[in-house]
């Protein structure tokens, strides 16, 4: 079990490494995708499976789809960028067609390697300083043993993320909606006054559009059951949401002209959130604090139990789907949709 | 009185519901969405004004979130200082609405968020949602900064965010190690266990992390290098709200982690390096500043870090220093920017301005004789608490700070007067000085009269200031209001029933 | 000064536990350091973004790795009651959250990146500094930006309509 | 008392006037003398200013022309009187030490106005030569003053006299302070505004500087005027250093003696440039002050 | 209702009524009536501070922040006020007429000086330092609005007025702040027990923030650049109001918080170790270095104003060190020298600008002559010089041979050495001034212009008038004097209508003037009877040894007045402290521009990596091993 941890770090630091050496930004994005798989094994290995699912799905999946997008939105990635190609002085940066990264002079980054080498050492002696596998769990022990009773969920991580800190959940939910609304401002925005209209890219070859129509049903399966039994295995609304928006997204990878119908993502956005906070709230009409888990609690690993934190997960699936799919999309298409 | 706890939750919950709803209810009629918006600020606005006066019957008010009992749970705390931050958020928020009428709903979204986020940062009595509701204010505000998103918002909104997001990974770091130490989140809980289990090497390094985290939103000496880009490319309303409210928020939030988490001397030693170091930054950077915006985003820095530097000094005098300080420049600064906003370009382009708005004129010499400390301005006294609280425990190290102090009045006058007299120079024979909006200047008006209130009220208004200043330095109060049974809590170990309610104990 | 490297901290028994510590550590002070770097050196804002993505990767390894517990069960019961000792449960939310933040601070960053490149065409922090300082100079000199919102003369809002009738109106794309 | 003041005020200046007139002739003597020549008649002095004021033409340069020299005539009587003399000191005891070295400078400043009424630039450039010579000689003459006042204890000029008539000889100003009575006479000497101090009136640069303007009566006073400042002078160095009069014959006796080294000092030297009299005045004189000051002071 | 808050609400009438009625024709008339009104209630207040520590207290009272502000006069505050009252009285009389009516605006000028006059008194009645301090900024900031009405040359000289004044206000508020930490409560009384508890070197600093604070506002050699200018530049009527009083307000407060609140029996005996001076020294040279070097700069001016403001600040020296010898004769003749600065100071300013009135200049070398035309303003500036220099039959005489009297007995003889060479270089730059504005030849330019007009010349003989009557008559001021000696605590000094007697040789005034009168009425009758008649020539008509001279040839000698002087003194002019002002502005401006180029959010990762390593490096040193 150590020797499959301490050979996914090295993977991981290695592919960290190729991150920020990569000269070309597809292969820098494709190590990053790399740097988050090693870590949802170590996430595993840590016995964090809800974590290691999340960190797969979104972190490997998801961000590695909108960095891809983005660097062909920034013409970093395959646009042959004939306008302004710097001579190139090395035969990779003729092959790959990307114009060498303008590095810093060899001084400017030896001396910084050497003060973050300095940095590291200090940095890791702090983090030592706490044992390591003897965690206080000065707040966790209490939750472990009163989570199965307070609120009745098998898998304790969703207790805690929705029952115990149903707050931080809303917040983070939050974010996620602000950080689309933001760029959806920006990239739909109304600012969009230079005209350079990016070629959609050329649809793919039939094999990959079919093959992409017939994942989306298995995908959509696939996320629906995450979400919903959120409260008893590992996963649950982030991780199942990102998996249908991967649902939805594949099918438009595969012919970027495809339906995208945002009213429709808007509406589920805006009311997923909403039934969020509107079963906080009921709690809070009948007397009880703001997102006290309502209903009985049932029978614990059973598919109906532990009250309204199944559809708090719902709703959280529903939204992250909708969303994430409606900022890759509009990553997807130039400034068409708001 | 259990009614009121619950309330506390609704200035947080009520603007992000709406901010769910409104591009829905923008689908169906652009300015209906607006106008729930502002209808949910104001509500939370009265909502926060029962509070306040709740509060100031009965002392802080405590809700447990998921009627779960304070350690577990998350918890929300309200004391004088919040209730202050939350009205003053939400006025501000009104007043300087980012988002005109005829602007994408999105903006609209964003400012509703923020003040959501707002409120959550004023309310929240755990760390970690601190940090998630932090990062939701940050990211509405890199969103406003953007804009309308023209390249240069852009540009400064990326750059911004960098900062940011650099910033908040090191809170979170920070989080962890006190995690790590300590085993919880809940602020009183640290507070209880701090002495013993923060105080050590793990402890000063999260502390370190946390300023540096919380820093950048309080505009703390290293990691405020995005303050003159930003506020120099946003629109005046993001720039006033930004400088005015939200860094306040954040610097209070570094004060509760003083007083709450770090009560050792070693921490107050390096938030009390940070301010000075921000003072003297803020005040030489701004001495020869060519515009008048460059100069205000300058004299802010400086200003948070006078506040940190008040926020060093231990014990009531220090807190409530600070807090004057703070809340005298949330009143000052927006006021300079609706000014700064109309005032744009080199300093001595401005001749003639004081003959074209006599009324603006003047207004930004009342506004700058406050900044600078001219007694009987509110500005004074603050200045004088702080110097009165530093002076009280003599440490070479403070003995500087008040040195530099008082040497920042001199250099403040310095740039602010250069630019009054540039005002009432005489214009070139064509041209005649800048013109106002009518908008600006009302709000810039109103400021000026508010300060002018707070002038002839100063007496009640700094007695108050030090009643909330003594509830909020007082960390045993803090903790027993938290975690009221607290020797009977430890040893149980399952709380019973689902609908337990903290009952919010009478000091 | 002392040393920065403890000497107990080589002295520590290199039992299983304690072996997993410091390849977690050496994990995440490795992410962190290597993204520290790449926002130093690189000047492609782009690049910088993944560094900044590699720092919430790290700091994410570490708060889980605090809840870590030798020789305890992941924080599901299987179906039997019987609870055996568990991690602790609490980081894992904790992470799940920062990682979802990190996703969507991600695409925003993303999303002003593609503006940015847009308007200016370069990813340099320099030149974009430089140009961004020349957008407020240009802003400086030009009239006060004007804001629809105060009150202004119907003649001249007119005025101000059919300058901007060319940009099709959000309101009608929506 | 007061009547014996007012008595006081006709006397004093004639006294004055009368032994000023003497003065002024054993001037000419001795420089007659040194020239290897007789000297004008004993009477020659009265006969000038007669002739002055008997002449038909007396050009005047407007009303502040004629005023300054009434200020004049006054400020320099003003100041005998406050000189005292044996047997007639109770006006001296109204004013002291401080207020004569003032009430001197009045009549400086009246022919200062009146000459610059005169609208004439060589009267203007010697008034500007007088006032930085009077710069130059009243620094020394400052020190000496305070030398002295610190060392009798007082500023009254009876007093000091009483001081040093108390032990004969021995308790002169001279001999007690003998540095500051060196001090005292060069800057007393260059208040006479003789070579080689006489740089106001230039007769060959400045045309007889501040008396170019001046004719008839107006040159009249000034000629009154020296006689008065001669006296005035003379009386002063006599009481500071010479134990004032115990009677009229000591008095005159000693008041001739100090006039007459002064005035064979004048013929002898040429005339300093106006530069050289300030660098002069402030090195040695006030040098010699200082010393014999710092004396003072150690006991 | 106590007199001081008639005094009070009369001031703020009077500005109030200015603001309203500022612009009208009368307005000159209305507030020189109201501050007549004001000196006859300072007159009333009079009798109620016979006794030593009586004062007039104010039913104005606050209660901030745990400290107590109270306003109350005593003889001292009342003798300034007196003399800011008649100040602002006789300048408004003087822009009542003419001149009021051709200014810019003649509103704002009166407006402002009301502000000044109402700011002054509240400083002049502080009970307390917190009250004292209070005051102090609102005179530094009302005199700053009065400097920058011209705008331009004048708004820069206020400027930089404005700096010097906060640092020193700066420095005075860490001094309180240090004593109140000490002290029960801000009032004199327990601040006096404070300050003598302190430890000798707490003493020192507050001694020496003290004494900077408030020596700016009096020129004190360090601060004394910005004076100048900035009296000069503010109009005629409001400069002579600032030239007057407004200067000695730091003396003012350099009184109550040297004396009364640290006192100089602890100033005396904070010594220097090796040399033999004590903090009182120490401070009472400084002011007799200001005095002769504020003179001898004023030798070099070429500008009327700038000639006599430099005087001001030479002035203030000499006020300084009477009030330092803290003996009864040297208090008394301090405060006097206040008064009678005051008087013959404004008469000067006011001639100066009846002059500039006329012929729009105050450039010596541009002027000429004059006297032939403006016989009335040349009697004022005459009057005023003799004053100035200090010669007798004016009131400076008398407080200047009390002040040197005080320091013989005090024996100070170097000091008193350099008050004596002032004395010299005043004679010598205020006959340099008379004679380039009045005597001399007139110039074409000149020829068509009359006298000022008598709303100007008369308040200006009656200042000329006031100083030969309180000089012939010293006892006058002296029994003012009294008042404001009785409050500082000092004993008080005998003395009789005509001056002083003391058995170290005496002053009696009246028998000086009495004696001069009579000799020049011997001379007048010697002159005009004995001599013959005279007759009156054109100014053309004089000698020129022979040289043919025509009209156009200017046949004046005034540029560089004294040339043997300048080239003996003149290396010493290289300007120190103006290079050292210009160099510590160029520096902030460097500094200023590398603070702004650090503030690059491109390179804020450089400064994390460098703040976390500095960070934990001093977390690991200070905590130990983890």
């Amino acid at each position: 079990m150590v020797a499959a941890a301490v050979l996914s770090v090295v993977v991981m630091l290695a592919a960290a490494i190729a991150v920020v050496r990569a000269r070309n930004f597809l292969s820098a994005v494709a190590a990053l995708s790399v740097v988050s798989l090693a870590l949802s094994v170590l996430f595993a290995l840590l016995k964090a499976p809800d974590v290691a699912m999340a960190e797969a799905a979104v972190g490997a999946g998801l961000s590695g789809v909108l960095l891809a997008l983005a660097g062909y939105r920034l013409k970093l990635i395959g646009a042959p960028a004939a306008a302004h190609r710097a001579p190139a002085n090395s035969a990779a940066a003729l092959w790959t067609g990307v114009q060498p990264q303008p590095q810093q002079r060899g001084g400017g980054r030896f001396a910084s390697l050497l003060f973050l080498a300095g940095l590291a050492v200090l940095l890791a002696s702090v983090l030592a300083s706490a044992p390591f596998g003897a965690a206080p769990m000065q707040v966790g022990q209490q939750i472990v043993a009163a989570a199965p009773g307070e609120v009745g969920t098998a898998n304790i991580v969703t207790a805690v993320v929705l029952g115990y800190r149903g707050f931080d959940t809303l917040g983070e939910v939050t974010i996620l909606f602000v950080a689309a609304t933001a760029a959806g401002l920006v990239l739909g925005g109304a600012g969009i006054t230079s005209g350079t209209r990016i070629p959609a890219m050329q649809p793919a070859g039939f094999i990959l559009d079919r093959a992409s129509r017939l994942l989306l049903p298995i995908l959509l399966v696939l996320g629906a059951y995450i979400v919903l039994h959120g409260h008893l295995t590992p996963g649950g609304g982030f991780q199942g949401g990102a998996i249908l928006a991967a649902a939805f997204i594949v099918p438009l990878l595969a012919s970027p002209s495809g339906p995208f119908h945002h009213r429709l993502a808007t509406f589920i956005e805006g009311f997923a959130g909403a039934a969020f906070v509107l079963i906080g709230l009921a709690s809070l009409m009948d007397g009880k604090a703001f997102l006290t888990p309502l209903f009985g609690k049932g029978t614990l690993g059973a598919f109906i139990s532990a009250g309204s934190l199944p559809l708090l997960y719902v709703a959280i699936g529903l939204k992250v789907g909708s969303e994430l799919s409606g900022l890759l999309h509009r990553m997807l298409s130039p400034g068409s949709q708001p | 009185m259990a009614r009121s706890s619950e309330l506390l939750v609704l200035p947080i919950a009520l603007p992000i519901a709406a901010a769910f709803l409104m591009p829905v209810v923008a689908n169906v009629q652009a300015s209906l969405a607006r106008w729930l918006g502002i209808a949910v600020v104001v509500a939370a606005l009265g909502v926060a004004a029962m509070l306040a006066v709740d509060i100031a019957q009965s002392g802080p008010l405590v809700a447990a979130l998921g009627g779960f009992a304070p350690p577990l749970g998350i918890t929300l705390y309200a004391d004088g200082i919040s209730i202050t931050l939350l009205i003053a958020l939400l006025a501000g928020g009104l007043l300087f609405w980012a988002a005109s009428p005829g602007d994408n709903v999105r903006s609209h979204v964003l400012m509703v968020l923020l003040m959501g986020a707002g409120s959550g940062l004023a309310l929240s009595g755990d760390l970690f949602n601190l940090f998630v509701f932090y990062e939701i204010t940050a990211v509405a505000s890199y969103g406003l900064v953007a804009g309308r998103g023209s390249g240069a918002e852009a540009g400064a909104a990326l750059r911004y965010l960098i900062v940011g997001t650099l910033g908040s990974s090191l809170a979170l770091l920070g989080i962890a190690l006190v995690y790590a130490s300590t085993g919880t989140l809940n602020l009183a809980d640290i507070a209880r266990l701090a002495p013993e289990r923060l105080a050590g090497v793990t402890g000063m390094a999260a502390f370190l992390l946390l300023v540096l985290g919380f820093g950048v939103k309080a505009e703390l000496t290293p990691v405020n290098t995005w303050v003159p880009e930003v506020y120099a490319t946003a629109s005046a309303r993001v720039a006033s709200l930004l400088a005015g409210i939200v860094s306040k928020l954040a610097i209070v939030i570094v004060m509760r982690i003083v007083v709450l988490a770090f009560p050792g001397e070693q921490a107050r030693e390096l938030l009390l390096v940070l301010g000075i170091a921000g003072v003297v930054a803020g005040e030489f950077a701004a001495l020869g500043s060519a515009t008048l915006i460059q100069a205000l985003s300058y004299s802010s820095v400086s200003q948070l870090g006078l506040v940190a530097i008040a926020f060093a000094i231990s014990g009531t005098a220090g807190v409530a220093a600070g807090l004057a300080l703070a809340l005298h420049h949330a009143l000052v600064k927006p006021a300079f920017f609706m000014l700064a906003a109309n005032w744009r370009g080199p300093i001595d382009g401005l001749a003639g301005a004081a003959k074209a708005t006599p009324v603006a004129a003047a207004v930004f010499v009342f506004l700058a004789l406050s900044i600078v400390g001219v007694p009987p301005l509110p500005g004074f006294w603050a200045k004088y608490l702080l110097v009165t609280a530093a002076l009280a425990k003599a440490s070479p190290l403070v003995l500087l700070a008040i040195a530099v102090v008082l040497a920042a009045v001199v250099v403040e006058a310095a740039y602010m007067f250069r630019i009054a007299v540039a005002l009432y120079g005489q214009p070139a024979p064509e041209r005649s000085g800048p013109a106002i909006l009518r908008g600006d200047l009302a709000r810039a008006t109103l400021l000026a009269a508010g300060l002018a209130v707070v002038t002839l009220t100063a007496p009640a208004v700094l007695d108050a200031i030090h009643r909330m200043a003594a509830v909020a330095s007082d960390r045993d109060a803090y903790i027993a209001h938290v975690l009221p049974e607290r020797g009977a809590r430890a040893a149980l170990s399952v709380s019973v029933g689902v609908d337990q309610r903290t009952e919010r104990s009478i000091p | 000064m002392t040393l920065p490297w403890p000497p107990e901290f080589i002295s520590a028994n290199l039992s299983e536990a304690s072996l997993l510590g410091h390849a977690m550590i050496a994990g995440a002070v490795g992410l962190i350091v290597i993204g520290l770097y790449a926002m130093v050196v690189e000047r492609n804002l782009a690049r910088i973004i993944l560094g900044l993505a590699l720092i919430g990767s790290g700091v994410n390894l570490f708060l889980v790795a605090v809840g870590y517990r030798a020789d305890a069960a992941a924080p599901i019961l299987a179906g039997s009651m019987a609870p055996t000792a568990m991690v602790d449960p609490l980081p894992q939310a904790l992470v799940l959250t920062s990682i979802v933040i990190d996703v969507g601070v991600l695409a925003l960053a993303l999303a002003l990146a593609i503006r940015v490149h847009e308007a200016f065409g370069t990813l340099d922090t320099r030149e974009v500094q430089r140009l961004i300082a020349k957008a407020a100079a240009e802003n400086d000199r030009g009239s006060p930006p004007h804001r629809p919102d105060q009150h202004v003369s119907p003649s001249v809002a007119r005025k101000e309509r059919e300058k901007r009738a060319d940009i099709p109106r959000l309101e009608e794309l929506m | 008392m007061t009547l014996s003041l007012l008595a006081e005020l006709i006397v004093m200046p004639l006294i004055a006037f009368v032994v000023g007139l003497a003065l002024v002739l054993m001037m000419r003597r001795v420089r007659a003398r040194i020239e290897r020549r007789i000297g004008p008649p004993l009477l020659q002095p009265v006969y000038d200013i007669v002739k002055l004021y008997a002449k038909r033409t007396q050009v005047s340069h407007g009303i502040m022309h004629d005023l300054a020299i009434v200020m004049l005539l006054g400020g320099i009587t003003t100041s005998v009187c406050f000189l005292p003399v044996p047997g007639l000191e109770g006006l001296a005891r109204q004013g002291d030490l401080l207020t004569l070295v003032y009430l001197m400078m009045v009549p400086m400043l009246g022919l200062a106005l009146g000459v610059g009424s005169c609208a004439n630039p060589n009267g203007s450039i010697g008034i500007s030569r007088a006032l930085t010579a009077m710069l130059a000689y009243d620094v020394p003459f400052v020190f000496v003053v305070i030398g002295l006042a610190v060392a009798y204890g007082t500023t009254s000029l009876p007093e000091i006299i009483a001081h040093q008539q108390s032990g004969g000889i021995a308790t002169w100003g001279a001999a007690e302070m003998p540095l500051l009575a060196i001090a005292g006479f060069i800057a007393m000497h260059a208040m006479l505004g003789k070579e080689p101090f006489e740089i106001y009136v230039a007769p060959a640069e400045i045309a007889t500087g501040p008396m170019a303007e001046m004719s008839g009566k107006y040159m009249g006073a000034l000629f009154v005027m020296q006689s008065f400042q001669l006296y005035t002078i003379g009386a002063l160095y006599v009481t500071m250093f010479l134990g004032g009069g115990e009677n009229w014959l000591t008095f005159l006796m000693k008041l001739f003696a100090v006039v007459f080294v002064s005035v064979a000092l004048t013929n002898v030297y040429g005339r300093y440039k106006t530069d050289k009299v300030i660098r002069f005045m402030w090195t040695w004189p006030t040098g010699i002050a200082l010393a014999g000051l710092a004396l003072v002071m150690m006991h | 209702m106590s007199l001081l808050d008639i005094l009070f609400l009369g001031a703020l009438a009077v500005a109030l009524a200015m603001a309203l009625l500022g612009g009208t024709r009368p307005a000159g008339v209305i507030a020189t009536l109201s501050y007549a009104a004001l000196l006859a209630v300072l007159a009333l207040m009079e009798p109620l501070l016979a006794q030593s520590n009586a004062a007039i207290a104010s039913s104005v009272k606050f209660q901030i922040i745990g400290e107590e502000i109270g306003w109350s006069m005593n003889g001292l505050g009342w003798f300034f006020a007196l003399i800011t009252v008649a100040a602002a009285l006789f300048a408004s009389w003087f822009s009542s007429g003419q001149w009021g009516a051709v200014q810019y605006d003649m509103r704002r000028q009166h407006v402002l000086l009301a502000v000044n006059v109402f700011a002054m008194l509240v400083l002049l009645s502080s009970q307390d330092l917190l009250g004292l301090f209070i005051g102090w900024e609102l005179v530094s900031w009302a005199s700053f609005a009065m400097m920058t009405q011209r705008g331009g040359a004048a708004a820069r000289a206020a400027y930089r007025y404005i700096l010097y004044a906060l640092a020193g206000a700066m420095a005075v508020l860490a001094a309180i702040v240090i004593i109140r930490a000490h002290a029960a409560s801000f009032n004199f009384a327990d601040a006096r027990m404070a300050v003598a508890a302190l430890p000798s070197a707490t003493k020192w600093t507050v001694v020496a923030l003290l004494t900077a604070g408030f020596g700016v506002k009096m020129g004190l050699l360090p601060f004394h650049l910005w004076q100048a200018p900035a009296y000069s530049e503010t109009p005629g009527a409001s400069s002579a109001f600032l030239n007057a009083i407004s200067a000695r307000m730091g003396l003012y407060a350099l009184i109550v918080t040297l004396l009364q609140v640290i006192g100089t029996d602890v100033l005396t005996n904070l010594s220097v170790q090796f040399i033999w001076l004590d903090a009182r020294d120490i401070i009472m040279w400084l002011a007799a270095v200001t005095m002769v070097v504020a003179t001898f700069i004023a030798l070099m001016q070429t500008d009327a104003r700038l000639l006599l403001t430099w005087h001001g600040i030479g002035q203030g020296g000499y006020m300084l060190l009477g009030v330092l010898i803290a003996s009864p004769l040297g208090t008394a003749g301090g405060l006097m020298h206040v008064m009678n600065y005051g008087i013959y100071q404004a008469a000067l300013i006011l001639s100066v600008a009846s002059v500039m009135h006329r012929t729009g200049t105050s450039d010596l070398d541009r002027l000429g002559g004059l006297i032939t035309r403006m016989p009335l303003s040349y009697v004022t500036m005459l009057m005023g010089i003799i004053g100035l220099a200090g010669l007798p039959p004016m009131n400076g005489f008398v407080s200047k041979w009390m002040i040197y009297k005080s320091l013989l007995e005090g024996r100070e003889p170097l000091l008193l050495a350099l008050a004596f060479v002032t004395t010299l270089g005043t004679i010598l730059s205020v006959y340099k001034l008379i004679h380039n504005i009045f005597l001399g030849q007139l110039r074409q330019e000149h020829w068509e212009i009359r006298e000022a007009p008598l709303s100007m010349t008369v308040p200006m003989l009656l200042l000329g008038a006031i100083c030969f009557v309180t000089g012939a008559m010293p006892g006058l001021t002296l029994q003012l004097v009294d008042r404001a000696q009785a409050a500082i605590g000092v004993p008080l000094l005998a003395h009789h209508l005509g001056g002083v007697t003391l058995a170290t040789g005496s002053l009696n005034m009246l028998w000086v003037v009495g004696t001069m009168l009579a000799m020049m009425g011997m001379g007048a009758v010697i002159f005009y009877l004995l001599g013959g008649r005279h007759r009156a020539v054109h100014q053309y008509d004089n000698y020129a040894g022979g040289h043919f001279l025509s009209a156009d040839l200017r046949y004046h000698f005034s540029h560089e007045f004294y040339p043997g002087l300048a080239r003996v003194i003149g290396p010493w002019y290289r300007g120190w402290i103006v290079r050292a002002e210009a160099s510590l502005i160029r520096l902030s401006d460097i500094i200023g521009h590398a603070w702004r180029g650090s503030f690059d959010a491109g390179i804020t990762p450089l400064y994390v990596m460098a703040a976390l390593v500095a960070g934990l490096l001093w977390v690991r040193s200070a905590g130990g091993l983890p």
